[in-house]
């Protein structure tokens, strides 16, 4: 590791990155994950993918990522799961809460993802020296500044990601228009 | 405690990714499948995000903003075919959506 | 004292920069209080303003002029029986109201009341916020599903409908005033709520003002569009009595049903917090450049403990005009009680105001200093209140398509445009 | 849910070629205890999404068997019933019974009694459509009105308040003319009214007229054609506000009608807003009415001569008057002894009740809200 | 006013009902002219001739009688002519505003049912009323095809007399609750009678009196 880097980590702000907040936010996040994929009724499975969502922005801020987690919480929280809700409010069948809940092949999909947790286990193990144990300091208080300048640029000269950046809003309005043609009964 | 590691926000992304899978894979309402899909997305994010912070550069933070964007459009395209579906069908399980016409 | 207490007191940034855990617990603890307080008396100022407008003299019994009026509410709403319809999903339902509640508290985390006078200074404080208040919605949105009946489920849909939609239009418009901080030398604008005050007050303009007519323009959308976000008259259709008898709190009652209550109020304000740090200089007071010299800063130093010296005359001539009938001996002697408090915390005020007037940083100084940013801050907000009750006196509720046409045909169109043309104007100018 | 069994809801829909998303299609039961139908009406609305398919109007909360009451009760005891069919109304009421039952045994009432009936009739057409207004702005979201309107709705229960005991159900008049004289004072009391009043109608206007949520609202809602509106039976300010120039008082007049000046407002769409522009011009015309009414008012008896027992002859007849509601008849068979062999009512509400679901096809929930309310219904009068 | 010889046909009140107190006020006023408004005996009905009338009794001859009683007119038609009248006297004679259908119940006449149509005409600034006998249990075709006004009308006919609408679209009670026995503005239904059964099973009381 750098020892620079490390002096920039030390002398910048105060380290919010507790354990505690860690494995709070950690433990928050798994444990709604796994209500989302065992709820019976889809909004207590919806609500618990809130909060994970929630909980995995609270990492990103740990992460000095404040942007990312703003952008998660507006846009997943606050848009994608509304949506959600709203659908599963639209398609409310009352037979789907004495159906079964898993699918007749789920024996094998649980062994699937056995299998690739497997792999994560002996990959994180095997390559447990890949990673340095002390991570770098990123510019917080400029966080959203130098995102913006990434994807737009800056005075006169075009950012490293700005045709990607274009080619998304193409897919979004792709998707707007996809969305409206889809659910209108009359075009 | 210990202090925190790249590695640790990567068992946590890990473990949210193998949720996401194990929903994705086993459930039939086909909205929790999508929103098991937005669980794996999630996943992604936090590792991209984790890395981003391990090499102290934002690549990893402007590629999450775009499987942000993604997801949205994702979502909203799925939930567009899953309410024509259902409209049609009645249905919202993935293993009575087994026609290509209806 | 011990030196975590003393640790921040001359420190000039908010406690959550400083790193100071302590006081910001108490700031969280002040505006938690703060707000609370504030909802009661917007609840009591609510129902006598409308009185008012309508012919009649709302709350008269509890209390002098029922100012006692909103604590007698609230233990009546306490003490009633929460009923949970059978057919509710329990557990949902008993969760609604506090999501709501919650995402309207935590706005409060970032809403600078002053320079330092903030839980903490995020520096994406203006996407937080904006974040965290569309959270707001999915309370509603479980309610009304977690009811598991008509209304509220057609409540739920229509609100989180409007404030999806609203929140585009809300979002642009913040987006115009963001836009206009990074009109600076460096060219570096900010997210940062204190942030965005700061470039007001060293760019000399309010942005209501600035690029006249885009500032205002964009705070006229956001106007609009943040009463439709708390789902206020003219826009609240989701709890149109008329049509959905409550729209989504229609199955609640009693202490859920007053969260639902209190998120809304602190819902409006928070909002109007917005309105007031983006457009209306947040903390500053009126003419802060124009009028800068040490003696105007003194007189308008003197304005908190004047404002609070009126009330407390208004109070006391409220005592004198009481019927002399022995039956009101009780209230008026309440009433005096009340405007004695007032009077007191007016003289409080000004001694704070005289003492601290020496712009040096001993601590009546700054405690002046304190006094006034949260003054004006409060004042404006406080105006922004009152319209909320203007509205629902005076207007007839939109239908819920027209609400749509307003906000996607009306709203984003010229927000959209007031973006651009701001961006436009501001690159020709630097 | 009531205990009325008709939930099937028989409403004649266009049957859709494909089974369709369920939830869009919603069958909701407004009332009968909902804050804006007006009492105890239930609306059955079918509804896609918040579009409104049909409804069905289940009525009959309120029914009390006012025409079988008739044929058990002397005349002179029925006339106290009449004022509980539209309690909002009730002196139109009992001017329309005392006017049938006098023709019935074709006896006139005195000048004065008339006079004093055209008066008050008059000045009880302004707080019908002040109530109105009040509920219809509510209805429609606009709070204040509704106080303003009760303030000076008051002023005129008071003076029916000193006229005969009584606010609301009022018995004012008697078969041959009127029981009371006026008191001191009361042509003092009306005259300051109307100077009292005239001010706040424009306060009304001034509040809704041109206020842009108001025309929004209430513009092209609840469209009803002149031919519709005719061939529904539909009368009184909704179908003057369809355009067709038509009011009893005009048309066939009764009481002193026929020695006044006035007008006949009219609309020309037909929606909720020349509705309301109609009643505000009507109540205008009233106050033109009791000004000339009271400066006319003439000397002299205000009873006819009739026996103390009422006895009309055999044969039956159809008597109607302009109520504010719309057009009120009474079809009263005798059978020459001191009951009505039959008496029928025939209320403007529940013919032009029976005009909503044409109104409101198409239209949104909002919307419906808003069509009850300017059909001025009372539950009262439609139930009997 | 009635200074003719009385009229061919008796108006139908008295001859349904033959009330003693009904008889004798009818046949003593019948020779004096009814001048004095306060005279126990009151006009009798005359009849009424009219371009309209003469069209429509060449027509239909004896099934049809028109009469004026205090200056109000009345067809009284034979019960199979209805639906043709009502619709001729809709489009021919512009009766376009259907006011009132109602009926009104003599139990001790053969056909106990009086059935009116109260009819006006917006043009003409004149009230029609059209009226029939049916028997008890008859029907008689609906005139909802004519003026859609009559729907509720017809219902409230049916639910206070139990008078069949033929063709009536949705023929069912209106103000009383469905499952109902009785229609109480029959003569014999008395003023406390009551569906006892309906009310405790619906009502969960005894009685509602």
């Amino acid at each position: 590791m750098n020892p620079g880097m490390n002096s920039a980590f030390n002398s910048g702000m105060a380290p919010v990155a507790t354990p505690f907040f860690f494995y709070m936010l950690s433990g928050l996040a798994i444990v709604g994950g796994l209500l989302v994929i065992t709820r019976r009724n889809a909004v207590h499975s919806a609500l618990a993918l809130i909060v994970t969502l929630l909980a995995v922005a609270g990492l990103y801020l740990m992460l000095y990522a404040p942007f990312v987690a703003g952008v998660q919480i507006i846009v997943y929280a606050g848009g994608i799961m509304v949506l959600f809700l709203f659908v599963i409010m639209l398609v409310n069948i009352e037979r789907s809460s004495k159906e079964r809940r898993f699918n007749r092949m789920w024996p094998v999909g649980l062994a699937a993802a056995c299998a690739l947790m497997a792999l994560f286990v002996s990959a994180f193990v095997k390559g447990r020296a890949l990673f340095p144990d002390r991570m770098m300091s990123l510019p917080e208080s400029s966080n959203t500044q130098q995102i913006a300048t990434m994807l737009y640029g800056e005075a006169g000269r075009m950012g490293q990601y700005t045709f990607a950046f274009e080619i998304a809003s193409l897919l979004l309005l792709v998707a707007i228009l996809g969305a409206v043609i889809m659910t209108k009964k009359k075009i | 405690m210990a202090e925190i590691t790249t590695l640790h926000y990567l068992v946590v992304a890990a473990a949210l990714f193998v949720l996401g899978v194990i929903g994705v894979l086993t459930r039939r309402n086909v909205v929790v499948v999508l929103m098991s899909i937005e669980l794996i997305l999630n996943a992604v994010n936090l590792n991209l995000v984790a890395f981003s912070r391990m090499w102290g550069n934002l690549h990893g933070q402007v590629f999450s903003i775009f499987i942000t964007v993604d997801a949205a459009a994702e979502a909203a395209v799925g939930l567009g075919i899953l309410i024509a579906f259902f409209r049609n069908t009645e249905t919202i399980n993935v293993d009575e959506i087994d026609l290509l016409k209806w | 004292m011990p030196n975590f207490v003393m640790s921040y007191l001359g420190s000039t940034v908010t406690p959550g920069e400083a790193g100071n855990q302590f006081w910001a617990l108490i700031y969280v603890l002040i505006i938690f209080t703060g707000v609370s307080v504030a909802v009661i008396a917007m609840n009591w100022i609510e129902r006598k303003a409308l009185a008012h407008f309508q012919v009649r003299l709302g709350p008269m019994r509890v209390g002098p002029h029922g100012l006692l009026q909103p604590f007698a509410d609230a233990l009546k709403l306490m003490l009633k029986e929460d009923i949970i319809p059978a057919a509710a999903d329990q557990f949902v339902f008993w969760v609604a109201p506090l999501i709501g509640l919650l995402a309207a508290f935590t706005v409060y985390t970032v809403i600078p009341f002053g320079p330092s006078q903030a839980v903490s200074d995020m520096n994406i404080g203006i996407l937080f916020m904006l974040g965290v208040s569309s959270l707001g919605v999915l309370g509603i949105v479980v309610a009304g599903w977690a009811s598991n009946s008509h209304y509220p489920l057609i409540g739920a849909l229509r609100s989180s409908a409007q404030m999806v939609s609203y929140e585009v239009a809300m979002g642009l418009a913040v987006v115009s005033a963001v836009l206009m901080t990074s009109m600076n030398e460096k060219g570096t604008g900010t997210l940062s709520m204190i942030g965005i005050v700061q470039a007001q007050q060293q760019q000399g303009v309010w942005f209501i003002f600035k690029f006249f007519p885009l500032g205002f323009i964009a705070f006229v959308i956001f106007s609009i569009a943040m009463i439709a976000e708390t789902n206020r008259a003219p826009f609240d259709m989701a709890e149109a009595e008329s049509e959905l008898t409550a729209g989504y709190h229609t199955e609640y009652s009693g202490l859920r049903w007053s969260l639902f209550m209190l998120a809304e109020y602190a819902a409006m304000i928070a909002v109007s917090s917005i309105a007031v740090t983006l457009w209306l200089g947040g903390w500053m007071r009126p003419f802060a450049n124009l009028l800068h010299a040490p003696a105007w800063d003194f007189i308008f130093s003197l304005f908190p403990g004047l404002t609070f010296g009126s009330l407390a005359a208004i109070a006391f001539v409220g005592v004198t005009r009481m019927p002399a009938h022995s039956f009101f001996k009780i209230q008026r002697i309440g009433l005096a009680v009340f405007a004695a408090l007032l009077g007191f915390i007016a003289l409080l005020l000004l001694a704070i105001a005289i003492v601290g007037r020496s712009a040096d940083a001993s601590l009546a100084a700054r405690f002046n200093e304190g006094i006034d940013y949260v003054y004006w801050f409060v004042l404006k907000v406080a105006v922004f209140m009152y319209l909320f009750i203007w509205y629902r006196a005076t207007w007839p509720r939109y239908r819920f398509d027209q609400l749509m046409r307003i906000g996607w045909k009306v709203l984003l169109p010229i927000s959209l445009g007031v973006l651009v043309v701001t961006a436009i104007v501001g690159v020709i100018v630097s | 849910m009531s205990p009325r069994t008709n939930d099937s809801a028989n409403l004649d829909l266009e049957t859709r070629e494909k089974p369709y998303l369920d939830s869009n299609e919603l069958i909701i039961n407004m009332g009968p205890q909902h804050p804006a139908t007006h009492g105890v009406l239930r609306v059955i609305l079918k509804l896609d999404g918040e579009k409104v398919l049909g409804t069905e109007c289940v009525i009959g909360y309120l029914h009390r068997g006012v025409e079988k009451i008739a044929e058990n009760r002397t005349y002179t005891m029925f006339n106290p019933y009449v004022d509980r069919m539209d309690y909002v109304a009730a002196v139109s009421n009992g001017l329309g019974y005392c006017e049938a039952v006098e023709k019935l045994m074709n006896v006139e009432a005195p000048a004065r009694a008339k006079y004093i009936r055209v008066i008050l009739t008059e000045l009880n057409r302004i707080a019908s459509h002040q109530l109105w207004l009040g509920t219809h702005a509510l209805d429609i979201g606009a709070m204040t009105p509704l106080f303003y309107t009760f303030r000076d709705r008051e002023e005129i229960l008071k003076i029916f308040e000193k006229y005969c005991g009584a606010r609301l159900t009022t018995h004012a008049f008697r078969i041959g003319g009127c029981q009371y004289e006026t008191y001191a004072g009361f042509e003092k009391d009306v005259k300051n009214f109307l100077s009292f009043v005239a001010p706040k109608i424009d306060e009304y206007e001034t509040l809704l007229t041109t206020n842009r949520i108001w025309l929004e609202r209430t513009k092209n809602v609840g469209v009803i054609s002149a031919a519709d509106a005719i061939a529904l039976g539909v009368t009184g300010p909704v179908l003057r506000a369809s355009g067709v120039k038509w009011d009893l008082r005009k048309a066939q007049p009764y009481a002193a009608y026929s020695e006044f000046d006035f007008e006949i407002p009219i609309g020309t769409n037909g929606d909720t807003y020349d509705r309301y522009l109609v009643r505000m011009a009507e109540i205008r015309q009233s106050l033109r009415i009791i000004e000339q009414a009271v400066n006319g008012i003439p000397e002299g008896p205000i009873m006819a001569k009739v026996p103390k027992v009422i006895k009309p002859p055999v044969g039956e007849i159809y008597h109607s008057i302009e109520a504010p509601k719309g057009e009120l008849g009474y079809f009263i068979v005798s059978d020459g002894s001191t009951q009505p062999y039959r008496l029928r009512v025939r209320p403007p509400s529940f013919v032009n009740l029976q005009a909503l679901d044409v109104m409101v096809r198409g239209l949104l929930v909002a919307d419906v809200v808003a069509v009850i309310g300017t059909l001025d219904i009372v539950l009262g009068e439609v139930d009997r | 006013m009635a200074e003719e010889v009385k009229s061919p046909a008796p108006p139908p009140p008295p001859e349904g009902e033959k009330k003693p107190a009904a008889e004798k006020p009818a046949a003593a006023a019948a020779p004096v002219a009814p001048a004095k408004p306060a005279a126990p005996a009151g006009p009798v009905p005359v009849p009424w001739t009219s371009p309209l009338v003469e069209k429509y009794r060449s027509q239909y001859g004896s099934g049809l009688d028109a009469q004026t009683y205090l200056g109000q007119n009345y067809l009284t038609v034979d019960r199979s002519l209805i639906p043709d009248i009502l619709r001729l006297l809709r489009d021919e004679e512009q009766f376009d505003y259907c006011v009132d259908i109602t009926a009104v119940h003599y139990p001790k006449r053969e056909k106990q049912f009086d059935v009116l149509w109260i009819l006006y005409s917006f043009p003409r600034n004149e009230r029609v009323r059209v009226k029939t006998q049916i028997a008890d249990g008859a029907s008689i075709p609906s005139s909802v095809p004519i003026w859609p006004t009559a729907n509720w009308l017809e219902r409230e006919v049916y639910d206070m007399f139990g008078i069949k609408f033929d063709g009536h679209p949705d023929l069912k009670r209106i103000l009383l609750p469905d499952g109902w026995k009785g229609h109480p503005l029959r003569k014999d239904y008395g003023i406390l009678q009551q569906d006892q059964e309906w009310v405790q099973i619906n009502l969960g009381i005894e009685s509602g009196q």
